[in-house]
């Protein structure tokens, strides 16, 4: 991995200001950063655990990547819009997704739980790399309209082989559309190696389209926040397309059905562990004197509530209604749903068709 | 009334969508100066702009998706897709997110995308100029699919399809685009665009079909007179949903049943049309539905197309199998 | 005789086909130390190297295309494709060139390319994860679909795709995946692969499906006795060619049928094989040809799943339905 | 147009070595040149006018490109391997297709006509960009088979958008594969400017992947030869993938079917016309006593004489027998192709099915 890149925070918690990516933090925001942090790990801790005990079929862990994903996440305007991959817990946290909003998708009760028009996030695509042309459209839409909004796309390392993304950058490049790629570049696409992906650095890609980039430690939130915003300001203000490759790590297994101990190896993860995003900002919050015991034990409370929540809600949470997966498969009537809804309706209550 | 060829008549729909809602926005391939390999776009741009016909890089499967990013932003795209065999590339994109975007979002983002796709035979194209890919669209829930059969039905389809709130598959007859019709300026067909059409109604057999077969299934209808036989036509004009209901009542009357289609006859609309005829008028059928669809084949040279399409010839000796049953 | 798991069998198969022939090697997200997510390659990498057990980078167009070029220059790629929902990125390069190739060239250039996708629902996965797209390849001409209905099964068919000269979609259902059975270390089935096989004879209804569906309707046949029906199941194997003569010399004799699949009813294989048996059969049927599939909507989130697959409940009421008629 | 690029010959017909891009241009290959281009012109006048009295469905004009098209294929050895658009027609010139097979493609009669082993040269896929990963996977084979050869991949400006071109410069480089791409950049996707594709040039995609990459005058056929030398020398010996921006021009229309004065002014072609490879290639080829009257005259006599033998081939070639449509859909029996053939050959005989 090479170093460089940006980088405000560095591992030990010293803060190094950039004069292209100006940032102040105050300790209000570096409190928000970290409540966000904390937040999202426990969300990962319940998920992880409710997944363990049958509740949910599945859970993809975000641990190690939470400093990118809280930093961007700060960068967005309430009115700017995103997308995102499975992987963006740390996203849906500033944005205000319900974790149990979300975790009705990994119940199997819901496709895609959170209200997109409330969150200001896409749903996200299961099929890599597929939305990064959704945030493309989006942000032509954004022109259109003259707002003054911008999308964030994020995806993964391994979504940057696909077709669509590098379609999605031709757009992008060519409208000059308001949209800044995030590409958490955490090393692995399930078992592969981001070397099998490419073989020059992720960012340079963007230089091929015409598109401004810059590599980031991923996991410092303050270099994420920061350049990110720049980034959105940027688009904003007509000046097109970013691609931002943040360096990091997924310090726990693919999902929870994956077993990393078959293609990695425990000191790479030990690596990565020494460079976490939480204990780097804690470290600073100290000695910037942003961090007392009690906020720290506040913040605490809230992830134990919301653990609480969280298992409250989803612990034998019913099925949902049976009629109700033929809901919504047009926005207009369909002849041949109803049909099949009515001959269900008819089956179930012991009527032959 | 004016006098209009299928692809003036879709130029002149595209054109009255856009003008009563500037949400309407036409992207594809070579579709703004050129006005598109058919012009079925000519002048658009001119007149809407740069920002409302868009000429797109050369990627199908980034038209459509960007398509799917502007319809959540509240736009409704009308993409072209140059022919039918490039709209592979986005395959993808169409049955991934466009069929399911809707339903994946629990009913809150439609997705009032309008896919236009020139496809058929019979123009004596190179390869990947003549398919018929309407089957593999049909079989996905969550997409329509609309084919006008004339420029009257285009005229008013195109802007029905456009003004739907779900994604719409809209093919066009490419052999058909330069037959003219009367067109009527009025804003609704009967019944709408969801429904098939009775064209003719005979005594003696049911000739079901679409698209570019509704003027081959009139002709038939015709020749089929001399041997003494009275055809029903029926197009179909809408192959999800289908709408078999007519073609029921028919088939209840006459008692056979003959379907036609360009694309293989292996799980081509003609199965399901046949299924379905035979559950709902087993009691009626006085011989099994026949199906006259393409050969199990890729579409060949063009050398070979009149063998190879649903001629009358081939049409009539179908007719005369259900009729010596 | 060992008793296997599918995924075991598929494993075998695999090391059998690559021991017999230099050329055959596999590509794919994941095979190499992981084994790819169902284990199926297991220990292949290691075996047989880096070289004939390829890791590929996240796309799928590309791992069907480069394939192509492999089998142009003599190769026998095995695809693994790593869940259903993610075959539609590569759906070009599958109907445009792997489907259509051998024809192009006149005949000089075979395509002996193995597709392999795990599909189909019932083990709670999250979207994308269950599908059923077997029809769009059934339809497209120059394709063959085979799929396994057990570990036997699996073993010897897909070391027959792999020797086989044209492109093959293997369906694996991911469901029986951990099911064992007695597996024979012979090289071949009987009938071949490309027919289909009667796995029990009755004399009421004849019971038509594949690959998840068939241990389903065993047991449905099962269950059935106690209602006083005597069913005949029909494992079609081969969805491309369809091997319907087994199906109508029994439904000559049951008068009664039943098609069942998960993927959506319309336009099916279902479809095709009512449309067939129908016209085949159309003086010896007592009742229309059932069919048992999925409704018309996307694969729902997997808590409805058990309402949306073909249940042995749901296949039972159609059973009813045909012997009521 | 940038003139940053690899420049051998200039349009006033004088030669300037290039120290990366050794080349001794001795009378022969000169000579072998100017007859394939010569030829290659030829081809397409003949074409066009049997295409306008209607014995042909379409053609693709090649006039102005034949300088890159020509250059590359000389650059090949016999047994490399390419893979071509519809537009290469001097690559078929210089490969050994005969027009006349390839002419059935546009008639009618055929998919593509060419004995593909014979020729070394991969069917054209007219599904723009799905063939840069034939090539690829084609030059994955070479490499398993440990053999001495390199693959060509040609493709256009417009195809650059396409994913699957993308895919393939990811695969390519992953495995290092013996592959050069050329892309042909003549400046139009039928109607749509490069500039819409790409905002940077489209040589800096490249780097990207880690593709080492040049951009040359298209329109200098000692260049186009140079250069992919150097770059399929450099595939075979395992150095991996290259990639060439060929600049060049179309100066017809897009295929006979197109009307290009909708969408480009005339001075631009005229601009382009007087950069013709032709003109250059024999401009030098006088200053250097290569080319006299006696071997002008004998390429026109071949020219003339290849005219005749496609014209009488063509005009009036019967359509092929119709049965011929059921053949080698697959390799081995398949019965719904052979009850579709018995069928049609029981209807033409006039037997009800
Ligand atoms: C088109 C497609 N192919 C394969 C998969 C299976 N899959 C799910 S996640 C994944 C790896 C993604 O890697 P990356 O983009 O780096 O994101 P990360 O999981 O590391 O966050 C794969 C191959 C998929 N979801 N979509
Ligand atoms: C996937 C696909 N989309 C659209 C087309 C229609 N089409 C044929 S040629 C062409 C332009 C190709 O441009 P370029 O790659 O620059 O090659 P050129 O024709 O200039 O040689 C288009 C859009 C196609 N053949 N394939
Ligand atoms: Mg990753
Ligand atoms: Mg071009």
């Amino acid at each position: 991995m090479t170093e460089d890149f940006v980088q405000l925070l560095t591992p030990n918690g010293e803060f190094r200001p950039h004069l292209d990516y100006p940032l102040e933090p105050d300790a209000d925001l570096l409190r928000a950063l970290y409540r966000d942090i904390v937040l999202t790990r426990r969300n990962d801790v319940e998920s992880t655990a409710l997944q363990r005990t049958g509740e949910l079929g599945l859970w993809c862990p975000v641990l190690g990547q939470e400093g990118i994903q809280v930093g961007a996440g700060h960068a967005m305007r309430r009115d700017d819009y995103g997308f995102t991959t499975y992987r963006e817990v740390g996203l849906f946290q500033v944005r205000g997704v319900d974790p149990v909003e979300l975790l009705q998708l990994y119940r199997g009760n819901s496709h895609a739980s959170w209200d997109l028009t409330r969150v200001g996030l896409g749903l996200f695509t299961i099929v890599i790399g597929s939305h990064a042309l959704h945030s493309v459209g989006y942000a032509m839409g954004i022109q259109r309209d003259g707002a003054d909004q911008a999308v964030l796309s994020c995806f993964g390392d391994g979504a940057t082989s696909t077709g669509d993304v590098h379609e999605a950058m031709v757009f992008a490049a060519t409208y000059a559309a308001p949209v800044v790629f995030l590409v958490q570049n955490n090393q692995w696409a399930i078992s592969v190696p981001v070397s099998r992906q490419a073989h020059a650095p992720l960012v340079q890609r963007a230089a091929g389209y015409g598109i401004p980039s810059v590599r980031i430690d991923g996991n410092d939130v303050l270099a994420g926040l920061a350049v990110t915003r720049v980034a959105l300001d940027h688009a904003r203000e007509g000046g097109g397309p970013t691609f931002i490759e943040a360096m990091t790590y997924r310090r726990g297994a693919h999902t929870t059905s994956d077993d990393p101990t078959r293609y990695r190896a425990e000191t790479e993860v030990e690596h990565w562990a020494a460079l976490d995003p939480l204990d780097r900002l804690t470290r600073y919050m100290e000695s910037a004197g942003a961090l007392d015991e009690a906020f720290v034990a506040s913040v605490q409370a809230e992830a134990d509530a919301m653990g609480e929540r969280i298992r409250g809600a989803i612990r034998g949470m019913p099925d949902p209604d049976p009629v109700g997966m033929f809901n919504a498969v047009y926005a207009e009537p369909h002849p041949q749903v109803e049909a099949d809804r009515q001959a269900f309706i008819a089956a179930s209550t012991g009527q032959l068709p | 009334m004016t006098e209009m060829t299928m692809v003036q008549a879709l130029n002149a729909g595209l054109r009255r969508a856009m003008e009563s809602d500037p949400r309407v926005l036409l992207m594809g391939e070579d579709i703004g100066p050129l006005g598109g390999v058919f012009r079925v776009t000519d002048g658009l741009q001119k007149d809407f702009g740069e920002q409302r016909v868009v000429d797109t890089p050369l990627a199908e499967s980034g038209i459509v998706g960007t398509a799917v990013g502007l319809a959540m932003r509240g736009y409704r795209p009308v993409v072209e897709i140059q022919f039918d065999g490039f709209v592979y590339p986005a395959f993808d994109q169409i049955v991934t997110m466009v069929a399911k975007h809707h339903y994946r979002s629990g009913g809150i983002t439609p997705m009032p995308i309008v896919i236009r796709i020139p496809y058929g035979g019979g123009i004596g194209a190179v390869e990947h100029h003549s398919e018929s890919p309407e089957a593999y669209f049909a079989h996905t829930p969550g997409l329509r699919v609309l084919t006008p059969g004339d420029a009257a039905e285009a005229y008013v389809t195109i802007q029905q399809a456009i003004a739907c709130d779900d994604p719409v598959i809209y093919l066009e007859p490419k052999r058909r685009y330069w037959d003219r019709v009367e067109v009527d300026d009025v804003s609704a067909i009967s019944g709408g665009p969801w429904t098939s059409r009775v064209l003719r109604q005979g005594i003696d057999v049911t000739l079901v079909g679409y698209g570019p077969m509704v003027r081959t299934m009139l002709e038939v209808a015709e020749a089929a007179t001399e041997e003494g036989w009275d055809c029903s036509v029926i197009d179909l004009r809408t192959l999800s949903p289908l709408d078999l209901d007519p073609v029921f009542d028919d088939v209840r009357r006459t008692g056979r049943c003959v379907v036609i289609h360009e694309a293989p006859t292996v799980l081509g609309i003609g199965a399901e049309v046949a299924a379905r005829v035979m559950k709902e008028c087993f009691f009626h059928l006085e011989a099994p539905v026949e199906r006259v669809g393409g050969a199990f084949i890729p579409y060949p040279p063009n050398r070979y197309e009149k063998h190879y399409l649903p001629t009358a010839d081939r049409i009539l000796d179908a007719i005369e199998q259900v009729m010596s049953a």
